[in-house]
């Protein structure tokens, strides 16, 4: 396994897993495992903003660490749009598979899918009166025929949705949506606030989310800087 | 991890920089200073409250800004909160980190108000990322010890 | 939701709220003065005087004896990084006269997650260190430049404070600028 | 059914029908009731047929006449083993057992037991059941008698009745249950009679098809699946039908389930795929509405879901796509009713579980479902429409649901005829191109979507709805339809500002617009659509904006949409018939702003009299430069606006640009601004001043167009015109957009608007003026006159006075001063007992400080006092503050020193017990004011006292400045005193003398009052000695020569024993005198003693007298010398005159001397 192309791959992971690298020589130490085993949370998240060969590539390892790579795998394959919205429901970031690869997904798909994120703030509305259970994330909002809408709504009203198709036939799990938009929420935090040529209630700009939709998205993040 | 030091630094430039007087020479002209601390204020809370649920109601918020904001910005709480329950609430502040180590002898205490804006600011931004709009004034009762008062507009 | 608060790391926070604060000014800054360069003459003088403040609480925190060469002072220098802004610099480029260093900054905590707009290609955001160097030299009667060679922010490779000796002060006490 | 005519219309794919949707009731037929001509029968029917209330047992009767014949049940086949079924359901089955085969046939004959001729009777009635028998051949129909009898209750039970009842059964070969007897003219028990019937009748029924199903179970397993399944499929269908019958509504899901999982397991095919999915949409409908009405939603919806996601990826060939989503589309908007109706009886939808999300599925579906039909228009051209239309008849008369008309029946799986496959489908083509309105279909699927997700709390959802309605009119060219939806919803997303959606629908508006020649909105919509923010080609931008002149001019617009028709015609007849408004008004602010405005006032107050100035910032981003007409500004005090109409000078103008012809020109992305300066009127001083509207003017086209902004928040600065900060000035925004205008000025992005500004009132002119002469006194009340003038056109009132000791916290200002005569606290407000001043007029005060020490201090005077002036809010009024500060430094007024003295008033320290003694007072006036004593008295301590009964000293003295004067106090002490004490306190009173006053600025009228100041020194100390003698000296004033005079000298012991002494007057040149002049004896105790001599003085002048020796206890062993105590006490000394002369009284010279 030669090294170069997964430091190119991965860099995210040659920094923060040392143990990830050694894996890759072939020998794979118990050891290693068993700091997976309990990092596995934290893993998941480097995950997130991992590129899919890479995941393929650790699978093996991955899968020892009480993770599933293919759920993860298969549920960005079927991400189809992420809108995240200000608290007065301005759309600040919008990205749908069709922005990526037009022949995935028609002009008409692409707005249908629009006006659905968009219709979904009613039910989020809904649910930001009710008073019970005020965890930012909301977990499944809107479910029909081809796609399921996951949702975040933070303490200040910023509200994130994750559109995922459910043609794939296939059952992710509920974790999936949670970490990736927890990741979402935390990443656009970062670009947002500690840039103060931000203005609140306009589009972010910014290369690093960018990135790391685009592996939420299952396209393989370039990390050329 | 940057140290404190450095930011009571920062807040004396800043004071020193933004503060100008402004058209009747009476009283100072402090928005800039405010508008930085509500840009600071807008952006910190929203770092803060990243992990935490979402607020039951204002008085919720109130409480949050007093204990937990307070306390990761002047490594204290609010000593007192009071209010009227009609949105007025009045925060006070026993040590008030930014004038305590300036001389509260009488020719400061006029100089006292430039020293709180950036705290009003701060104030006014996180209630206004949270969704309320609101007038923070502060007043210097008895050196250290500070008042702000914040009146949330209902809209 | 407080208790979620109290374990979330209030260091990271406060140093956070430095940058942020930062932030903040920076662009108060730029809509004083529009032209960038006045932004960064502004920011260095910021920085110089919180340099003559800040080498007392350097001094007393650390009680150095005077330094006897520039590289004591880069030493200096360096550990003062690591104690402020919590990051290690390394020292390289030393001139043959060794009158003159660069600090390389692998990581600026006050540039954490910046993109520079287009309109601001030539503001150096940083400019408070340089600012905050010349500031605290000069209270050790140490008259020094110190600017950026190289800013991460601006699409260069790492981020590099040029440092350079000027010469040694009578002992007097400067004021701050304004 | 057959033989009813049908039009092409009735062929609707996946169509549910009527015998499907009618809900199942046992049948029961009568017979033998001629309702038309018996009134009985009419009666008994009635009851049974028609008066039925809810709570009867769900029954469906019908007559039947004699000649009426049962369809035949077919002989059943003994066995399938070569039988291979030719379909799934036939068409006919469920009608036959819905309306024609019924459960139980009921004969009604007249009959009573006690009838005469019974047995006659008895016979027509067994040949009656014969009949009905006969009626049915092999079906297990149940039979039932009733007598109706005219007995008016059903006799007890007798020999007879139960005899003949019995072989009455026997006879006709009935169960005696199913014998009933009915005394119709029981009137009162009628109704429970039928009702008991019934119960038993439905008894019958359902066990009739229990009966049934038995017998279909009977045969299953003579069947196996691979030839079979069909009839699995059938058979499952029909139990669950019968348990519907029998109202067993669980036992028919159980059955149709069975039934559908059975259907699931045919091997599907091209040539059945159609017929599965009919007959699958059949059953889920079943077990969903079964599902429903047993009130269990949730499994209703998973049995659809399981439904919908089997059929979901089964398609046909291409060609009959459009069938397959037509066929998908239907389910949905089945279930969308199925849930509808569920809700209507009850059932509570959720936000996200409702019929509209079913509907809104069905819509879509159908969308597809045009798309995919539309690629076969033009081959569908040339086809033999007769064949078709029989085709079409065919496909509704055929015999198994869901088969295809022209291979009715085919179930094999080898290879169809493609020929005719290929025929049939182009009929089905066909029928779905000329029979089908694609677009009203749809619209009312939205629509009923629509209206589901207004009901169940999903706004934006019904707005999509909408919009996607607007969009079927679109593509059916129904424009105006089109933009009356879009305008329904465009406000909201405009406000949503979700710029994707906004900017699709904005294109569709626009070109609905410009297509039917709608030229306001037109104008309108092109105009937002100018903005940077929309993300357009900018050549296209351009031809718009182009366009929008064209037509403001009565010109047809550019060809915007390459399409073929012809969209100029539309224009040129509109522009003709005139049908257009020649003026347009755009309010600027919900819509996208192709140029933006940012006014600036220059102060947030502005003080009396002063200009105000107001800055308007502009910023055209629009493609191409803009020249408008006019610029006006409105304020909510009308008055204003005529200053802030379009300016003919602008002074500053950004680009430089100042030929006057193009004042209100604009270039792309380019600030201006224009500047207005004018004078508030007075009235409007103390007011607000805000900005309401901004309009600019477009008016040199035939259609005039203004441009509308409105101030939405009054009082809010922080919002600007161009309001929602994402359509205006964020650079990030405008540099996504894809024209490539030059980038934004961030220069106007970062200009904060104020709409409101405020003309602060005039401060009134009223001034503070402290009157005081210095220095003050040490320990006077120290007067300052306050003199408060009106100098101002109102009056003013309210006044309060606070004096605050400064360089001295509040709380410890205990002292008081004097106003009014009243002592009142330091630092503590006073209101002053004079309710006004009036105009030009001024209040003087005058207050006395307390001066309690030297060094100097400061006083602050604070009046606070409001204004009279009610009617105007010109001034402010109030309360307004003056201050004024008095530094006072304080000086002694006295300088005092003390004296004391000996009687002969020589100054002695030594004082002596019972010995008088005089203090004296020095009063220097150090005052450079001149001051007027009023009196000096002492207060003496104890065992002091005034030597003479006291009377206090009043010396009305005017002292000026360093004039001295003294004061006496004869004093003695009662008891010997051996240290030190004061003596006691001076007291002095005085007051500053009015008779010099100083200043005479204040003419002092009013009593000057200075107040009488008390000032104490404290008197020296003392010490009183014992003695043991006093020597009282009687001498007359003066003697004269030759002339003799007495001398006395009283002796008082003033010791407790006798004191002896020698006494002894020493001889003299000056004077003769006769007395003993040496004598030696005692003086009791506590008693006196004289010594007279008589003094014959010999020269004159000022003389000694002969010196007085006294020597206590001369003849012991210490002698004590008076010498040294007499020198106090005893004159040494006396004024001797020459003798007179006597003249005689006319001597000439003294009155010479009198007179010169």
């Amino acid at each position: 396994m030669e090294l170069p192309t997964i430091i190119k791959m991965v860099p995210s992971v040659i920094l923060s897993f040392h143990g990830l690298l050694m894996a890759f020589h072939g020998d794979i130490c118990e050891s290693y495992f068993n700091f997976f085993k309990c990092s596995a949370r934290k893993l998941q998240h480097l995950i997130i903003s991992l590129s899919n060969a890479a995941i393929l590539k650790f699978k093996s390892i991955l899968d020892k660490s009480e993770w599933d790579v293919v759920g993860c795998l298969q549920f960005r394959m079927s991400v189809l749009a992420l809108v995240i919205v200000n608290s007065d429901n301005y759309p600040v970031f919008i990205k749908t598979r069709h922005d990526y690869d037009k022949s995935k997904m028609s002009a008409e798909e692409n707005m249908n899918i629009l006006y659905n994120m968009n219709a979904t703030l009613d039910i989020i509305e809904e649910r930001q009166g009710q008073n019970q259970n005020r965890d930012p994330y909301l977990g499944l909002l809107n479910q029909c025929e081809s796609y399921k809408i996951y949702g975040l709504l933070s303490a200040t009203r910023i509200k994130i949705l994750l559109m995922v198709s459910t043609n794939v036939s296939v059952m992710f799990r509920d974790s999936e949506a949670r970490s990736t938009l927890k990741q979402l929420y935390s990443s656009y935090i970062d670009v947002t606030t500690y840039n103060p040529f931000y203005c609140p209630g306009s589009e972010v700009q910014s290369k690093k989310l960018e990135e790391l939709v685009k592996s939420v998205f299952g396209l393989t993040a370039d990390y050329n800087r | 991890m940057i140290d404190e030091v450095l930011l009571d630094l920062l807040h004396i430039e800043l004071v020193n920089t933004l503060v100008t007087p402004s058209s009747n020479k009476s009283e100072l002209n402090v928005t800039e200073l405010e508008n930085v601390g509500h840009s600071t204020g807008y952006r910190l809370i929203e770092r803060i409250t990243k992990d935490s649920h979402r607020f039951k109601d204002e008085l919720d918020i109130m409480k949050f800004i007093c204990k937990d904001f307070w306390s990761v910005i002047f490594k204290k709480q609010i000593d007192n909160l009071r209010t009227n329950h009609q949105g007025i609430y009045v925060l006070l502040d026993h040590r008030f980190r930014f004038i305590s180590n300036i001389s509260s002898s009488k020719q400061f205490i006029e100089l006292m108000p430039k020293y709180l804006a950036f705290s009003c600011g701060l104030i006014r931004g996180a209630l206004g990322n949270l969704g309320f709009n609101a007038i923070v004034t502060g007043e210097v009762v008895k050196p250290p010890s500070c008042r702000f008062q914040v009146q949330i507009n209902k809209t | 939701m407080a208790k979620q608060v109290k374990n979330l790391d209030s260091k990271k926070i406060s140093s956070d709220l430095f940058s942020l604060t930062y932030g903040s000014l920076v662009f108060q800054l730029i809509k004083d003065y529009e032209n960038p360069e006045d932004v960064n003459k502004q920011l260095e003088r910021i920085g110089y005087n919180i340099g003559l403040r800040l080498i007392e609480d350097f001094l007393a925190k650390t009680n150095t004896p005077r330094c006897f060469d520039f590289k004591d002072v880069a030493d200096k220098i360096q550990s003062a990084f690591r104690m402020y802004l919590g990051i290690t610099p390394s020292i390289t480029n030393w001139s043959q006269g060794n009158d003159e260093f660069s600090l390389i900054l692998d990581a600026n905590p006050l540039a954490e997650f910046i993109e520079l707009p287009d309109h601001l290609v030539n503001l150096r955001y940083s400019n408070i260190l340089p600012g905050i160097i010349r500031g605290s030299l000069e209270m050790v009667q140490i008259e020094a430049k110190a600017w950026f060679m190289q800013d991460y922010l601006k699409g260069d490779a790492t981020t590099e404070l040029r440092i350079k000796f000027v010469k040694k002060l009578e002992d007097v006490m400067p004021q701050g600028e304004d | 059914m057959l033989g009813t005519t049908v039009v092409p219309a009735d062929y609707e794919i996946g169509k549910i029908p009527d015998e499907l949707s009618h809900h199942p009731l046992p049948l029961i037929y009568f017979a033998g009731l001629n309702i038309n001509s018996n009134q009985t029968h009419h009666y008994v029917w009635e009851t049974f047929a028609n008066k039925r209330a809810p709570d009867r047992t769900p029954m469906q009767y019908r007559l039947m006449d004699n000649d009426c014949m049962i369809p035949p049940s077919k002989q059943k086949k003994s066995t399938y083993d070569w039988y291979v079924p030719k379909g799934i359901l036939k068409t006919n089955w469920l009608i036959k057992h819905l309306h024609e085969v019924p459960s139980v046939a009921v004969l009604c004959v007249e009959l009573d037991w006690d009838d005469v001729n019974f047995n006659t009777r008895k016979q027509e009635c067994v040949n009656q059941v014969e009949a009905l028998r006969g009626q049915f051949i092999n079906r297990s129909c149940r039979i039932a008698l009733v007598l109706l009898q005219k007995s008016l209750t059903i006799p007890i039970e007798d020999a007879m009745t139960t005899e003949r009842a019995s072989n009455l059964c026997e006879a006709c070969d009935i169960n005696a249950t199913s014998l009933f007897v009915l005394p119709y003219q029981d009137s009162q028990h009628f109704l429970g009679y039928i009702y008991r019937m019934e119960a038993a009748f439905f008894e019958l029924s359902s066990s009739y098809y229990q009966q049934e199903m038995k017998f279909i179970r009977s045969h299953r397993d003579q069947l196996n699946k691979t030839n079979h399944g069909l009839l699995f499929v059938r058979h499952q269908f029909k139990l669950g039908f019968f348990s519907e019958m029998r109202q067993d509504f669980q036992g028919a899901i159980k059955n149709y389930k069975q039934a559908y999982a059975n259907l699931m397991e045919i091997r599907s095919s091209l040539t059945n795929i159609y017929e599965i999915m009919v007959i699958a949409g059949f059953i889920n409908y079943k077990v969903c509405r079964l599902l429903f009405n047993q009130n269990d939603p949730r499994e209703a919806i998973a049995h659809f879901q399981k439904h919908i996601n089997i059929f979901k990826s089964k398609d046909e060939t291409p060609e009959l796509e459009f069938e397959h989503f037509a066929w998908l589309s239907k389910q949905f908007s089945i279930f969308g009713d199925l849930f509808d109706a569920a809700i209507a009886s009850g059932l509570v939808p959720g936000q996200i579980q409702h019929p509209g999300y079913y509907y809104y599925e069905s819509a879509l579906l159908a969308i597809k479902r045009q798309a995919a039909i539309e690629p076969f228009r033009e081959r569908v051209q040339f086809i033999n429409k007769d064949t078709a239309l029989v085709l079409i008849e065919e496909a509704l008369r055929i015999e198994f649901y869901g088969q295809r008309p022209w291979r009715p029946g085919c179930q094999s799986l080898n290879p169809l005829d493609p020929e005719k496959e290929r025929e049939g489908i182009k009929v089905l083509q066909y029928h779905e191109l000329v029979y089908i309105n694609h677009s009203t279909l749809i619209i009312n699927l939205l629509k009923d979507a629509m209206n589901q997700f207004k009901r169940n709390k999903c706004p934006r959802m019904m707005r999509f709805m909408t919009v996607l309605i607007a969009q079927q009119y679109y593509d059916v060219n129904d424009y105006p339809n089109c933009l009356t939806h879009l305008n329904q919803v465009l406000p909201f997303y405009r406000t949503e500002k979700w710029k994707q959606i906004l900017v699709s629908i904005l294109t569709t508006a626009f070109n609905a617009a410009y297509s039917s020649a709608n030229l306001t909105e037109f104008v309108k919509l092109g105009f937002e659509f100018l903005s940077s923010w929309i993300p357009a080609e900018l050549e296209f931008k351009k031809s718009i904006q182009e366009s929008i002149l064209k037509v403001l001019s009565l010109q047809s617009p550019l060809n915007l949409k390459n399409s073929e028709e012809n969209i100029d015609e539309a224009w040129q007849k509109m522009f003709i018939e005139g049908t257009y408004d020649t003026q347009i008004t755009i309010k600027m602010n919900p819509i996208v702003p192709f140029i933006e405005i940012k006014p600036v006032f220059s102060q947030k107050a502005y003080k009396w009299q002063e200009n105000v100035h107001l800055k308007l910032y502009m910023l055209l981003n629009a493609p191409m430069p803009m020249n408008f007409d006019k610029l006006s500004l409105t304020f909510d005090k009308s008055y204003y606006n005529q200053f802030c109409n379009y300016c003919p000078s602008p002074k500053s103008s950004i680009d430089g640009d100042t030929n006057d012809n193009a004042l209100l020109h604009f270039e792309p992305m380019v600030m201006k601004c224009f500047e207005f300066n004018f004078e508030a009127r007075i009235e409007d001083y103390g007011k607000q001043l805000e900005i309401t509207e901004i309009t600019l003017f477009m008016n040199d086209n035939p259609i005039k167009v203004t441009f509308n902004w409105i101030n939405e928040n009054p009082s809010d600065n922080n919002k600007c015109f161009s309001h929602n900060s994402c359509f205006s000035s964020s650079p990030s925004l405008t540099s996504s957009s894809t024209s490539s205008i030059s980038s934004y000025p961030p220069k106007f992005y970062h200009i904060t608007p104020t709409l409101t500004t405020f003309l602060e009132p005039r401060k009134p002119i009223v001034d503070l003026s402290l009157v005081n002469a210095s220095p003050a006194l040490l320990h006077e009340m120290y007067p300052i006159k306050i003199v408060i003038e009106n100098k101002d056109e109102y009056s003013i009132k309210d006044i309060s006075l606070t004096i605050v000791k400064m360089e001295e916290a509040a709380e410890t200002q205990t002292v008081s001063f004097i106003l009014d005569g009243f002592p009142l606290a330091l630092g503590t407000a006073q209101k002053l007992t004079e309710s006004m001043i009036d105009p030009g007029t001024s209040l003087i005060k005058i207050v006395y400080l307390p001066i309690s020490d030297l060094n100097s201090q400061r006083f602050m005077f604070s009046v606070l006092f409001s204004v009279n002036s009610a009617e105007s809010t010109a001034i402010s009024s109030g309360p307004n503050l003056l201050k004024e500060i008095v530094s006072i430094q304080a000086i002694n007024p006295f300088n005092i020193s003390f004296t004391t003295c000996t009687p002969l008033n020589t100054p002695s320290r030594v004082i002596r017990l019972m010995e008088p003694f005089v203090l004296k007072a020095d009063i220097t006036c150090l005052s450079p004011l001149p001051l007027e004593l009023i009196d000096c008295n002492v207060e003496l301590n104890q065992n002091i006292f005034h030597t003479l009964p006291y009377i206090p000293t009043t010396l009305n003295k005017l002292l000026r400045s360093d004039d001295r004067t003294e004061c006496h106090f004869a004093l003695y002490s009662e008891s010997q005193i051996t240290q030190e004490t004061g003596l006691g306190v001076l007291v002095i009173r005085w007051k500053k003398s009015t008779t010099s006053n100083h200043n005479s600025n204040t003419e002092s009228t009013e009593e000057d009052g200075c107040q009488i100041n008390k000032i104490k020194f404290t008197l020296p100390a003392i010490t009183v000695q014992n003695s043991y003698l006093y020597v009282e000296t009687k001498l007359p004033e003066f003697g004269t020569t030759r002339e003799s005079l007495l001398l006395t000298y009283n002796l008082a012991n003033r010791t407790d024993d006798l004191l002896p002494l020698s006494l002894s007057l020493d001889k003299s040149d000056n004077f003769m005198f006769a007395g003993n002049c040496s004598v030696k004896f005692s003086i009791p105790a506590k008693s006196q003693s004289t010594q007279l001599f008589v003094l014959y003085p010999l020269v004159c002048g000022h003389v000694s007298l002969p010196k007085l020796k006294i020597i206590l206890y001369p003849d012991t062993e210490n002698p004590i010398d008076m010498d040294n105590v007499l020198e106090d006490i005893v004159p040494s000394y006396l004024l001797v005159m020459p003798q007179r002369k006597i003249y005689t009284p006319f001597e000439p010279i003294g009155n010479a001397v009198l007179t010169k």
